[in-house]
This record gives structure tokens, C-alpha cells and sequence, in this order.
């Protein structure tokens, strides 16, 4: 059958429908198969089994189930979409297609691309056949963003880029990469622009780099004498940090909600119950006092999605959240550490336990939660200045 | 999560009664004015006629059926300017007692008149220096067909002024035993019972009770006698809920206090809330305050809706509400430097209240046990 | 007997003779008294042996041991001066005179004063004669000390004030006050003057402040139209913040010795055994953590004095211990309170214990500990800058 | 609580010798070329030259008597650059067995190897994921004048390197008992005997034993059979306190690493130290720094004056370098940003080292519930 249009004249009819297309179309084989949080996860389960589920949700255009149809999505308006998510999570699907071109770089388009710019990007990323990263960061420029230096000059018919990107998380991987680039070096925040990038343009080449935990997604990224097509700028020429700024509200949006995501990954009840003598009382009482930060914080995200759903101005600030949400996330890396205590200094190898070494890299790569994605700091400028109206 | 229409209009109507009736001045008058009953009859009339006495009283004993989502509504806004009075004693906890042992006559007997503002009433339960519900000594023996109650009761919030008392008993067991409690409706004025005001730091009402072998009726027992623990825990965490609601008004007012002092006050040529540390801090403020805010909906829907998880909720809500307040009421103090120390400012009376409040039927060490013991930990 | 003298040829000798002179001086009646920490302190045990003690210590000069005998003291050396707080300590005495005189303005006579003020002002301190108060801060001014307004005209053959100081310790007891003044409106800290004031001069009028805990010893003091003597002036007119720099390094030493002193007061364990069950756990370990960082805190406090004794520059800042002493003492009292539980919520009267009361008046009070003599923020701003070397 | 001029004079060797001959570098190369033994041997060679390996060591037993204290100066500097070697295990900890325990024999068979640097040896105390000193299960049974032992061991610190182990085992009673516990003295080519490496996160030495009955004579029984209680005990507080000291070299080191990057590094047109949250932060770790270091001082001095309350001050010392340097670690990779989340930054190096020096003979948790209990809470 068809997947349900979005037309259909009542909110049942399309939920019944959509039943029975999700019936015929999510393979048993992956039930309850994790949530995708980018598009480089990996996959359980039969592989053919996952590019079929990916085509069929692909076709109905599920993967950006709010786009317009034009551009790949689906066209269903919030009601449809929230029915698509509760019917989704009720059978214990997930949605095959993710990453950041679907989550931030889409929305964006959405709002800034040419018509022809979303005819060509936008489809190939709700369908999850191109994968994009983000060149934002770069070396020397950390928190102070905008003071990014890539050297972006006209060349006529074409762009010219040289210099580095830094954190460009998968672009080892990518296809294509939205970058911030400076075309104007006599000022600042009006000196930037945003490029779309074919990865495989000769000139650039990126690098993992390894991080504490001995393995990273992140990439050094270097551009040498790296040609762009003029159609690649997005929005006017040194007016791309407006641009940014909307994309990165965009990101933190979908950092907070990945955080929460993760919060049941390690249940830290059950691995107390394994873990430590039942008459220790220390860590047990801080980890009675992060259960209670752990649900408020939980109850908050429930509570802003209600805000959003019913069309209000969430009450809790992104970046309040965002902080709260990687203090939550690495409080729990820590206190499991603690919880496993000597079996949780293992680098590799035996004694120590898959579980174990997994939950001990998970705790060094927690210490970036507070770093990427704008840093704890830099949150907590924008709570006091944005949010509560503090003086500069 | 969200205030539906019927609330927000509860929500505006007692913000504009609170900050026209009862600014914080009101507490300052209240200590000198009214110190033994720890409220104003005059304000808990007016709270009366607006219906509040009988907000979270169902419809079918005479009440408005707002649920605790209603009176946590109006609670947040009275704990903004620490208003005190009996209302949460009344209408929340006793009343809550008496429509969910009460027997029709009980019920007729005191709900309307508690709607109606006229009756005030107060939980007696605690006994020594921390709350402890199941550690009853005060004993209660059945005698010629009466019940005569002997012992004493520590910290019975808003005792001064109640017209009627439920009293937390023995029947059987041990203090520390969860079987063998009992209810009992006991009015104010039975013989042998002595109420004796005891001066709190936060000038809000609290008594000592003495029973010298009162004498109740048969049918002064509320509920099944030696089996009151499911209701007892039912209603405490009403309360605790509503105080928390309450506990959340006070933090947010607190805060909105300071953020304007952080804006307006000047040093070193430059107002204090430009500096980064003070910035910092109050971004962890208002977190805190957010989660806070999550939390006790959290505990007001789940109670209302009966949920499996409502107690775990309270407890959550109620720690986390003793914690916050307590933090953001020191740093009310800190933050506005010596004028913040002094009498005159309001500042002092955050930190009083915040530490009474939490201390209210658990603090936050109390809840943060019982959420870890529910949570299987 | 006299008292041994300053010139006495060795240590041992010194150490004899003072033993014996306080086997004869010291009042048996008050043993054990506690260390008075100013010049206003509850004294215990019969008035005429307070007296008697006092007159001694004052006629030998020990109740400012180091200073010079033309000023009231006793000329000690710093192992002399060691030897006599030893004696003290070994017999359970104490020095009956204390102040903010002898802490704060005696070092800073000494160091800039007149030889005529010297002679003056001195010999009444080390006596405890004449007790004085510090008149520093003003309402508007805060932590930005400099910004005080107190009005000094020079009217000819005086000094000429109006204004207002507060939080002026014990102003409506003293007899003196030692007082920063605005000599010049255009400058800041270059337009400040450092005064001496009598405080039975027409004109001054000294008010209680009531604290948060219902009493207190800080004043508002209004200044209108008070004449003061010419030779009032310590140092030279505009000069006078460098000398209150100097003099609040004298306070902030005294504070932390003071708060270290009241670190006995009282007992969190033996008060747990009080009022805690014994099968209570949550409150218990955060008394642990609090123990640990008190016990810390005092090992501090000696090994700063082991370092002042061997003539060493202190290692941990002064700014640095401030705030640490003011952590702990509000810890301890936020502990307490928890302690108590319920009748820890008494303002006055039945049925909460004396004891009760204290600690709960002693838990407000101690909040202030972090806003006076030189508030937490700002001694954080002086540990970063001038003790770490971070940039302004 | 100050150094003596003797003290000074080892701390400034001490300092050159780790900055010339064994910079954070070396840990690096540590990780290729020595990752099984977790230390570089011509390293220790040098630091046995130097005298190090005697430092602790008595005069009579050939040692340079230095105390504790001059340990605790050396292992600070090594600390400072995260130098791993088994100097602690060997020289304080099995050297201090050997010496309070050991008879005549013992001491002349094993003392003077360990003082020239010849004989390597550690401590194979915990069998379970947690520092548990009197849950030993690990089984020795006479037989035949001579002790069979079996059971296995986790978490030997510096067993890959070691010639000679220090094995806790129970001869009578059950795991938690604190009587029954016996030390034995088996070198590492015991027949029955495997020592495995295990890969720790900070590339020290670390390793599993497994003991299949392994046989030992009457004479590897160091002091008396069933009551190594107390040897134990201070034998681990030893190494406790100079860990602590070594702990606070690491956190000094990372602290004024970090400092150094707060004045240089440049954001938003200005250096980040000028920031003010960030010099709060700062200001607050200079202070739980300076408390560390009083209690480590305080700690050694005790014990090397045999005081009342020495174990009470380790486990203060022990439990304030824990938090100190796990606090200090994480603001080390915070304030460093995304340089410091990379490899090639030392940050992670600290950060690692702080977690398993915080887990070694009790972590923060562990020191501050002993200190409690012999505080009498």
C-alpha cells in the first residue's frame, strides 16, 4: 500500500492508515533496534533489512515527514507528525534517516537556501543518501566563533578557499560539508559567509583526531586552493552569521534532546545493584542526589516539549538546558566510574569487562559534552545576558 | 506540563490578590500584629471568598474540584510574598484526610464549614526533632467506648490558629512501626488538650500540643484505627506537594529580586550583574529553578492522577524544592552584600522561611532518601 | 614580682620569671575563660578578677607585647612574644585586652603615624582603655570600598564632616573611630584621607542596625557638621587608601585567626550524637565531607602559622584562607541546623534549649561572614589577580 | 608543617631530575615501548642512584632514613610530571613490611636488594572492584611446614615489574574479618604463580595474579600468621600518604598548567583568564589546593611521628587529594577546550592518572567514611 498523504481529512483516518503501512513495512528484525542520533550509527540487525525500511520511508518521504513534498518530505503538518513519532516509538521503530544535514542544515535551507539550492540538497538528505558536516570550528578559535579565519576569496567563477577547520565531526566520512567562511578580514561578524562544500573537491583533505578516549568522529580538516562553485553561497555574501546563529540554535535544540535520549543508556540503579556492597552508604547517597537531578531534568525536556506542542515560547532557555543536560550526562559518566571502581580503569583487555571498558570511554568522552556544541561557558553567557536580561 | 486555561486564570487572579493584598509588608506586620496566630484572620477570610479554602475539595463534598494542579496554581503565587496562613493545613491536608476516611457525618461535619473558611485545622504529628511519620508514641486506648489520647506533639504547623486538629496516633506497635497508627478528629477546645504557640523565625504559626488523657468520642476516629498509614502518606504527600508549589513561588520571587538587584546596583561604576561570576551563578540559579519548576508539576499531575509513581514524585519535588529555595534564599542574601543581612530587607526572610519550609514533613535529605529507597536504589 | 623584662639574657630565663609572675597574677577564677575576640566580648567569672588580671597585663606591657614600651608595650622579641602566648596557653589564661585598636590601628600608628599620635593613641590601646571603631564602609559602597563619599572639608583650623558610615562595629560603644574621609570629589582613590575621630564629638550620632538574627553590634553613624582637630589626619591628606590597604591586610589575618579560633565552638559530632539516629546516613556523610574540609582548613592555619614563625612568605593567600575560614564556619552552621532539625526552627522561648537558639541566631549571623571585611566575590577578584597573576 | 633545609635540598633534586630526565613525554613513550611493564627501567636505575629506592628506609636497615616525609617530597615532583615507576610500591610500601614485619633474615635478604635499586615488588592486596583491605578471600593453608596458597588478586599496582610480592591471604576466619590475615613473601618466578598485565587507562603498571596452589616455605611468612592486621594497616597508610603527596604534584602541576593557558590563550579579543568566572573557578582551586597540601603535610608528619591520629590524618590527606586532583583534572580539560579533549594533549593524561590514583588503597569515598568513623561520627 501507499503511505498515508497528508490530506487525509482526519487525524484517525491517517493514524489507521499509517498503521497499516508501518504493518507492512517495519521489518520485525528491527524492533526496538536504538534510536539513529546522526547518520553514522551503527546498525544492528540484517543489513538488507535496514536498507529496505530506509527506501520504503524514504518513498513516503518520512525521513523529513514536516518538508514539503517538493523537496523530499512528506508535507504532514505538526498533528500528522507527532501521530507519525507516537506510532513509530508504539511498534518500537525509529526513523532510519538522521545526521546533521537532516537536523540542522534542512531547516536552515528551508528558511535562507534559493529555490534551486533546496530543490538540489534538500531530497537527497530527507531521503539519507548524502551525509553532511559542519566546518565551523577551527583551531585557535574555540568558544570565540566568529573569529574563525578560512580564507574565502572571489575568484571570479569561483570561490577560493585556503586554512583549517577543526571538530568537523564524520568529515572523513561526509559528502558535502556547510562551512563558515571569512570573505571579508577588515571586520568581524560581518566578514562571514556560508558555503555548501562537495567533499570530494580536490584540495581538501580531513584527519580523525584521536581523542582521550583513543578513538573520535572529530576531523582536523585542511582546505588548500579549494575551488567552490559560485551557487555553493548560501544567503548573501558576508552575511552568514546570521545564518549560523539560527543553525546553531538548531544544534543545541538537538543536543538537549540526544542527551536525554542517552540518559537511559546506563541505568546506574542497576549497575549499583552489581556494583556496589549494599551497605555502602557514601556514593549511594550522591547517587540518590543525582537520580533526583537526573528526573527533574528528564521531566523538564517532557515539560518543553508540551510548551512546544501547545505553540508556547518554551519556558526553560536552550542554553540552560543544554548545560544542565551535559552536567546530568557527565555527573552519571563519573559516578559510574565510581561505581565500578577498580574494574573501571581499564584501557583495553582482559579482566575487564565489554561493559566496563565501554562505560570507561564513555566517561572520558563525556568531558566534551560541555565543550562542543558551544561551550558551558559560553551557555551560560548567553543564560545571564539573552535570557535574564543581565547587563553586558 | 502546561497550565490549561482554567489555571492560568486561577494563576492571574491570585497573582493580582497577592501583590495588592499581601506584599511581603504584610509578614512584617504580621510579626508585630498577629504573632501568636501566626496569620491574618482578615487575609484567610478573603482567601475564603475566593473559594481557595475549597479548591482541591471535590465537587461532591461541596468543593471546586481544581485538584492539587489548583492549589499548587495558588500556592506558587502566595509563596512568592510568604504569605502565611492556615490554608494548606485546612484545605489540602485535613480536608484531604477527611475526604478520603472521613465517614459521611465526618464529612458533614467539618468539610463545608472548612470551605467556607470558617473551620481552620492542622495536622499533629511529629514528635520529636525531625519529621518521622511512622515514629508515633503518643498513644490512643480505647476506653468505654471512647478513645482517650495521651502525649504531646512538637512543630504542628499553623496549630495556633486551628479550630480542629487531626492527630496522628498510636493504637498499636512500636514508634517506628508503620502498622498500629490511627487518625483522630480532635476540635480545639476538648478538654484536656493544651495548644501552646511556639515563636518560629519565619512568624508563620506553630504549636505544641499536650494531651492529657483527652477524651474523643467513637466516633472522632477518621478512618480505621491501627491501619491509618496509607491515608496518613496519602495526605502528607498532598501536602508536601502543595508546599512545594508553594516553595517554588518563594524561589522564583527570590531570584526576580536579586536579578533586579544584579541589574540596578552599582560598583565600581558598573552594575554588579555585568560581572561574569555573579552571571555564571545565576545561570545556575535559574536551572536549578527550572528543574524545580518541572519537578513539582511533575508531583502535583501525578497525585492528582493517582499515578503508581506519585510518591516518588513528591519526594523528588519536595527536594528538590528545599534545595533550591535554600540556595537561591543564601544567595539572595550574599548577592545583595550587608543591606541583605539586615532586618529591614526581605532578604533575611527568604532564608527564614526556606529553612522552615524544608524542614516541613521531610526535608530534603528526608525525600531525597525515600525517592532513593522508592527508586530500588 | 614585675614582670620578666624584654633585655632578660636567654629564652629559659624569660620563660621562668614570666611563669612565676603569672602563678601570681593570673586569677585562678578565670581559667578557661575563652579568648576574647574584641573589645566588647561577654565576660565570665567575677568583674573585680577581670580587673585585677587586666591591670596586670596592662602595667607589664603583654597586652601588646611587641610593641615598644614608650607606647604602652612590652618590647618583646618574636620568640619572647611566642613564649608568652605559650605560658598563657599552658594555664588555661588569655589576654584580657583585645580590639579592633590593638589588631587593626595600633600596626598602622606605628607604621604611619606621628610620633605625637603614637604617643597619644597607643598606650590607651595596649592598656584596653580606650576601645575604637572602624569607620570604612558606606551605604552605596559595598565591596567598591573607594567609592566612599563621607564629606572632609578642610575649614581652616579643622577638619570638617558630613556624611554617613555603616556597618561600623560596636560605633555606639567606642570612644574613638578610625575613619576613611573624602578629602577630594574629582579622584577616586587618590582623593581619600585616613582620620582619627573622637566619638564624643557634637555631631555624631551612632544607630544599631538590626541583622537578620534580631540584634547586632554593626551601627549606622551619622556625621553632620562634626569638627575635628587638625592633627586628627594619619599620614598626608589624599593619601589615606594606601594605609587602609595596609590595614585591611591586618583585618583580613585577624578575621581568619578569629574564625579559626571559633572552629571549636561548636561540636557537629558531638551534636549528631545528639540529635541524629544513628541509622541516619545522607546527613551524616555530608557532616563527614565537612569535617574533612574543616580539618583541612585548620592543618592550614597552623602550617601558615609555622611558616609566619620561620620568618617564610605565608604560601596560602590571605584572600585565599578568607574565604575558605567563611566556607567552613557557614557550613558548619547550615550542619547544625540540619542537626536540630525542628528545633532548629525557634526564634525565642519554649520549648527550644538555649543551645538551640544560639546555633540558630548563629547560622543567620554567619551569613554575613562572607559579605564583611572584604566580601567572597571580592576576595576571589584578589586571589585571581594578585596572588595567581590573572589579567584584569 | 614547613620543609627543612634537608627536605628543600631533596625537593630541589628531585625537581631538576624530573624535568631533565622524565618530562610528561615520557609517559608517552612509556605507552609504545614499556606498555607491559608500565615503568622505564633506566629510569628507576637512575632513581635508585640517586637514592630514592632507600629513601624511607631506616638507617639500620641500610636506608637513608629520610622518613615519609622526605618520600613524600620526592613523590611529589615525580607526580608533577606523572612519572609511573614501582618506587612507592617498592620502597615505602613492601620495603615498609618488610621492615615492621620482617625477622632478621627477611630484612637482610630483601632490604638492601630493594635499597640498591636491585628488586622490584609490590602489593597484592584486592581481589574485588573495590579497596576492601579485610575482605580478603585469597586462602593460605599450612601443609607440611610450608603455606599453600590460591585464590587470585586484581589490581596488583606495579605487578608487572615486580620481583618480589607482598601477599595479603587469610589463614583463618571469613572475607571482612579483619583477624586472620597473613603477609607472605613470594617472589614472581614462584612456580604456580602467573602474573597478567592489565592495561590500565593512566599506561601504568598494574596486574592480575593468579595463584594455583602455590607453594611457599615457613619462612616466606612475614610476622605472625592471623594478625597482619595492624602491620597491614600501616603499611597501607604509608602508602596512602605519599601517594597523597605524589596526588598533589599532579594536581599542582595540572593547575599551573591550566593557569598558564588562562593568561595566554586568547578569546574574544582578550586573554580567558581575564574572565571572571573563570577566576573565580581558579581561585576556588588554589584554595582546595592549599588544603590538600596541609593535609599531606600533616599526614606524613604524623606518621612518621607514630601520632595517635595518624591513620585518621591519611585518610584526610588521601581523601582531599582524591577530590583535589579529580577536581582539578576535569577543570584542567574543561578550561583547555577542545585541545584539551585531544591525545596529544596532556590534559587526558592527568585525568586518567587522578581516577586511578583516587581508586588505589581507597578512593575519596572510601578515606572519608574511615576518617568518619575514627572521628567517632
Amino acid at each position: 500500500m501507499n503511505a498515508p498523504a497528508a490530506n487525509l481529512e482526519t487525524p484517525d483516518a491517517f493514524r489507521a492508515d499509517l498503521r497499516a503501512w508501518l504493518e507492512e513495512h517495519f521489518p520485525a528484525s528491527l524492533r526496538g533496534h536504538p534510536r539513529l542520533l546522526g547518520g553514522h550509527d551503527a546498525l544492528h540487525g540484517p543489513a538488507e533489512d535496514h536498507a529496505r525500511w530506509k527506501a520504503a520511508m524514504a518513498d513516503a518521504g518520512y525521513g523529513a515527514p514536516r518538508w514539503p513534498v517538493a523537496y523530499g518530505g512528506a508535507g504532514l503538518n505538526a498533528q500528522q507528525a507527532d501521530i507519525l513519532a507516537e506510532e513509530l516509538e508504539r511498534i518500537g521503530a525509529f526513523s532510519p534517516i538522521a545526521g546533521l544535514g537532516l537536523m540542522m542544515l534542512g531547516p536552515t535551507l528551508l528558511e535562507y537556501g534559493t529555490e534551486e539550492q533546496k530543490l538540489r540538497h534538500l531530497p537527497p538528505i530527507a531521503r539519507g543518501e548524502l551525509s553532511w558536516c559542519q566546518g565551523f570550528s577551527e583551531p585557535g578559535a574555540g568558544s570565540d566563533l566568529a573569529s574563525l579565519r578560512l580564507r574565502c576569496e572571489d575568484a571570479g567563477d569561483h570561490w577560493l578557499l585556503n586554512g583549517q577547520k577543526i571538530w568537523t565531526s564524520y568529515a572523513h566520512l561526509a559528502d558535502w560539508c556547510f562551512c563558515l567562511v571569512r570573505t571579508d578580514t577588515t571586520v568581524k561578524h560581518l566578514g562571514i559567509s556560508f558555503l555548501l562544500i562537495d567533499m570530494r573537491t580536490p584540495g581538501i583533505e580531513a584527519r580523525p583526531i584521536k581523542l582521550i578516549n583513543g578513538v573520535s568522529h572529530f576531523c582536523e580538516t585542511f582546505f588548500n586552493d579549494v575551488r567552490v562553485p559560485k551557487d555553493g553561497l548560501v544567503g548573501e555574501v558576508n552575511h552568514g552569521w546570521t545564518i549560523a546563529k539560527r543553525l546553531l540554535q538548531h544544534e543545541r535544540s538537538g543536543l538537549s534532546a540526544q542527551r536525554g535520549a542517552k540518559a537511559k543508556t546506563h541505568d546506574l540503579v542497576e549497575l549499583a545493584g552489581r556494583y556496589l556492597p549494599a551497605d555502602e552508604t557514601d556514593l549511594r547517597g550522591r547517587l540518590a542526589d543525582h537520580l533526583l537531578q537526573d528526573h527533574a531534568y528528564r521531566l523538564t525536556l517532557e515539560r518543553r516539549a508540551a510548551e512546544a506542542e501547545a505553540g508556547m515560547t518554551p519556558s526553560t532557555p536552550l542554553s540552560v538546558l543544554k548545560n544542565i543536560g551535559s552536567d546530568v550526562a557527565q555527573a552519571r559518566a563519573e559516578l559510574a566510574m565510581e561505581l565500578t571502581g577498580l574494574n573501571g580503569l581499564g584501557w583495553a583487555g582482559e579482566p575487564y569487562s565489554p561493559l566496563e571498558l565501554e562505560l570507561t570511554s564513555h566517561w572520558l568522552y563525556s568531558k566534551c559534552f560541555s565543550i562542543y556544541g558551544g561551550s558551558y561557558e559560553v551557555q551560560n553567557n548567553i543564560t545571564a545576558r539573552r535570557e535574564l536580561g543581565l547587563p553586558a | 506540563m502546561i497550565l490549561t486555561e482554567e489555571q492560568q486564570m486561577l494563576r492571574d487572579a491570585a497573582q493580582g490578590w497577592v501583590s495588592e493584598r499581601a506584599p511581603v509588608a504584610a509578614l512584617r506586620s504580621l510579626r508585630r500584629e498577629h504573632a501568636a496566630l501566626g496569620h491574618d484572620p482578615a487575609l484567610y477570610r478573603e482567601m475564603a471568598e475566593m473559594g481557595w479554602t475549597g479548591i482541591a475539595v471535590p465537587e461532591a463534598d461541596g468543593g471546586f474540584g481544581f485538584g492539587l494542579a489548583g492549589a499548587g496554581v495558588v500556592a506558587e503565587q502566595l509563596g512568592r510574598n510568604l504569605v502565611g496562613s492556615p490554608l494548606l493545613t485546612t484545605s489540602v491536608v485535613v480536608a484531604g484526610a477527611i475526604e478520603l476516611a472521613g465517614n459521611a457525618a465526618q464529612k458533614q461535619q467539618w468539610l463545608p464549614a472548612i470551605v467556607a473558611g470558617e473551620a481552620r485545622a492542622a495536622l499533629a504529628i511529629d514528635e520529636g526533632n525531625r519529621h518521622d511519620p511512622a515514629g508515633i508514641a503518643l498513644a490512643a486506648a480505647a476506653q468505654d467506648g471512647a478513645w482517650v489520647l495521651s502525649g504531646s506533639k512538637q512543630a504542628v504547623f499553623e496549630g495556633p490558629a486551628a479550630d480542629l486538629f487531626v492527630i496522628v496516633a498510636r493504637v498499636a506497635g512500636q514508634p517506628g512501626d508503620e502498622t498500629g497508627l490511627a487518625l483522630f478528629l480532635c476540635p480545639a477546645d476538648t478538654p484536656g488538650l493544651t495548644v501552646t504557640a511556639m515563636e518560629q523565625i519565619d512568624s508563620r504559626g506553630c504549636a505544641r500540643l499536650d494531651l492529657a488523657e483527652v477524651r474523643l468520642p467513637a466516633d472522632a476516629l477518621l478512618g480505621e484505627a491501627g491501619n491509618a498509614w496509607p491515608v496518613l502518606t496519602e495526605v502528607l504527600d498532598r501536602g508536601r506537594a502543595v508546599l512545594s508549589a508553594e516553595m517554588l513561588g518563594s524561589a522564583q520571587q527570590a531570584f526576580e529580586t536579586t536579578l533586579e538587584y544584579l541589574r540596578t546596583r552599582i560598583q565600581f561604576d558598573q552594575p554588579i550583574g555585568s560581572f561574569q561570576a555573579l552571571q555564571h551563578r545565576a545561570a545556575y540559579l535559574i536551572g536549578q529553578l527550572e528543574l524545580t519548576r518541572s519537578a513539582v508539576i511533575g508531583a502535583l499531575r501525578a497525585m492528582d492522577q493517582g499515578a503508581a509513581d506519585r510518591a516518588r514524585l513528591v519526594s523528588l519535588a519536595k527536594a528538590m524544592a528545599g534545595k533550591t529555595l535554600r540556595k537561591i534564599a543564601q544567595e539572595t542574601v550574599q548577592l545583595h552584600g550587608g543591606i541583605g543581612m539586615t532586618d529591614e530587607h526581605d532578604a533575611g526572610l527568604y532564608l527564614k522561611r526556606a529553612q522552615v519550609a524544608d524542614m516541613t514533613w521531610g526535608n530534603e535529605a528526608f525525600h531525597r532518601q525515600r525517592y532513593a529507597r522508592l527508586a530500588g536504589l
